[in-house]
This record gives C-alpha cells, structure tokens and sequence, in this order.
C-alpha cells in the first residue's frame, strides 16, 4: 500500500497507527510522530464532509515524500472522503525520522502546508445539508493566477 | 479543444474550449456570472501539476483544474 | 489511571496509543499527536537501558500538566524503566488539543523539555553490561547549585 | 539529620549528615574524592521539589536528592 491512503468516512484510527508502527519496525526511525484529526463539535454541526481531488493531491504528497527523504524522514498519511461525524476522525499526518529533532520539525511543516496547500474542501453537515466551509478555507498557493493571466493580456491589448 | 474542470464547492458543469493560454481562458471564464466571484481565490492545474505561472501556454488536450480555498484535515 | 505510566521494559505502544484515543474519544479535542521514542541499533547496543526517579518525574509532569491546561490542552507520557531491546520503544509523550496550533506548540515543548529535565538515566547495554551514556546526557536546569553554594560559603568566610 | 541520595550512575550509597545548609553539604560532598567530578554537573532536589537557590537552607528531617546529567527518551 502506498503512504497515502483515503478513505471513505472516518478512519480507523487504531488499525492505521498499528500498521504504519508495524511498517517501520526494522527501518530504524528514533522517532515517530502521527497527528490525528478528529471532528469537534461545535456550532451544531453533525459531521464535516470533504472533497478531495486525489490527482494534485498525490502529486502535493510525493513532493512532501521526496522532501522527507533528503532529511533521511518518511511520511505517511490518511485521510477521509465523504462525511465524518463528529467525535472520529478524518486525518492521520505522520513522520519517521532517526532522530527527534527532524521529526518534531517535519510534522509541524508538514501539517501546516497540508493545511494551506492540499486539494481539498471541507463542509459543515448541518441538518443533512452541506454547507462550504468559506470561512475556514485559505486559497492555495498560485491562487489568483487567472485574474494575473486576464491583467497581462489586458496590457499586452 | 481544453477541458476545464470545476473542484469543489463551484457548482458548474466542466467546458470544453479552444483557448491557447491562461490569459484567454480567464478572458472566457471572467465573463461566466457563476465563475467570476471564485477566479482571484482560485489555483490552476494544469494536466494535474499547479500553474503559477500567468503566461503558461494551454495546448491541444490539456486539462485545467480550477480550486477553489482549501481546508484538509 | 493517572496520566504518568511507567512500565519494566518494553512499551506496548499499540495498547497505550488506542487506550490514550479512547480515554478522551469524547472530550472534544481536535488534535491528538504522540510522539514514540524507539531504540536505534547503533554503535553495537543490544538495548538501552533506563534508571528513574519517580517522585521528581511526577512533579515534572504534574506542572506541565497544568502549563497544559492554562492552553486548553492535556499531556500524558508512558516510559520504561530498565532494560529495552534495539526496535522497541521506551516512550511515548502525548498532547490532546481542541486546535492544531496549540498541540503542535506543546508537542515540540513537551518533549524538549522532557529531554532536558525530567530524571532519567540512560545506559547504553553492551554485551550484557550497563554504560552511562554520559556523551549524550545533558544537565538538569539548576545544575551546579552546589558548586554555586561551596563559592558563596567561601565568600563569607 | 540530613539525609542525602545520589541517583542514576553515582555508585554511591546514601549519607545522613548534620548540615544546616546547601552550603554546608556542598563543602561534605566536595571532600568525597568519588562525588566531587559529579557536583558542578549536578542538579539537587530538597524533598523531591528541585532547588535552584545556592542559599536554601536545610532542616532536620530533609531529604537531598542529587540528579547527575540526565537523557530520558
């Protein structure tokens, strides 16, 4: 199985952490760290729903792979598609280093750049509806690039 | 002819269009009334690898991706 | 139990890091990290080894336990005592979170502080003898307090 | 009293002495040709809380934990 794995609704958090642990046995990593996402609630909301476009997000993840590798690190990931409800979990982040100083560093830029840069949408489920999570969405890197495209045709008219 | 996709929330059907760069694709995509609110919060891939680049070329085949602001996890 | 395990030998990391998920499946937190420490094979060890002292370790992760409230979060950490064989673990330090920011923060915190200042001491296992790792262990902070002491009693003489 | 113990790698067995200071038990320690290389490394906890203050007096009754360079992990 790669190191990147979606599923639909919420992960099974203990089989996932069990097997990347089992993985990794005789690679020899110091240190492994998993950030897991689970769904709070809040504001009333039965679960939150995502969207992923799995393409980019393949391609956002080997370059995070290849990455790792330089510091001598792996990284692994799950994550959810569909609806999760709240109190389980969408989101398995995970780094093996040697040592605890590159593995405290990568989950940390890992997680944050998941976070701005991963294709993917999240919803509010609220009564059986789903509702764009506009508020909470940050726009990708390059975000904005049509509108720059149409401005530099403007000027070349 | 060059597919151009839709992620996400942005309720809209793909297109197919003949365009030769992203500066006539966004010419098209500025004057579509459902489109033009998402463009200056929206990312380009393109054949699946991001574009940040507003001069990119657009060829024969090409598949455009439009994404919208993004929340993993 | 309390949020401090210590355990003779090896880390059942599974068992700890499912029971740890479960015991706050419903307390609302958004982040969940652990972070596993698992003994390299390296420069010919058999194991490491670990000598505790249990009553200073408490009062360590009591005051983090409440540095970690003041921020809405809660840390737990399971360790060993005695010997662990290379591919197994001797630690496991967590933080739950109700946001990413802050468990990543604590996280980071947590177990550098750890590293510093909790009382524990490690022995490289060489054919079955035990070796102080003195080139890898640090001063706990207020070390040298005595040398500190001897110099102002002198001073006064 | 005082009582005095020495953790992890010291291979030393625990003291009682008649000190009434940090200070006075630093000079004790200082003599012991098997501690002194220790002591500038050294932390020191009173009763298990740890004590950073060169001046902290000791009583009747106390227990002094000496804490070499540590590596948890």
């Amino acid at each position: 199985m790669s190191d990147m794995e979606l599923y639909e609704g919420p992960l099974n958090v203990k089989e996932i952490f069990g097997r990347w642990l089992d993985e990794e046995a005789e690679s020899n990593y110091g240190a492994y760290i998993p950030f897991v996402g689970t769904i709070r609630a809040e504001d009333g909301i039965e679960a939150l729903s995502f969207d992923i476009y799995e393409p980019v997000l393949r391609n956002w993840f080997d370059a995070w792979q290849a990455k790792a590798a330089e510091r001598g690190a792996r990284v692994k990931m799950a994550h959810s598609v569909g609806d999760v409800p709240v109190h389980t979990s969408s989101y398995v982040a995970a780094v093996f280093s040697p040592r605890r100083r590159v593995a405290l560093e990568l989950i940390e830029e890992f997680v944050e750049d998941f976070k701005a840069n991963a294709p993917i949408w999240k919803y509010d489920v609220v009564e059986g509806r789903r509702i764009y999570a506009e508020d909470r969405s940050t726009p990708m890197e390059g975000a904005g690039v049509l509108a720059d495209a149409k401005l530099g045709m403007r000027n070349e008219e | 002819m060059v597919k151009v996709e839709f992620l996400g929330p942005i309720a809209r059907e793909p297109m197919e269009l003949e365009v030769a760069s992203l500066a006539e694709l966004s010419k098209v995509l500025f004057e579509e009334e459902s489109i033009r609110p998402w463009l200056e919060k929206c990312a380009v891939a393109v054949n699946d690898v991001m574009v940040k680049d507003p001069n990119h070329p657009l060829k024969e085949g090409d598949r455009v991706s439009i994404l919208p602001p993004v929340c993993g996890g």
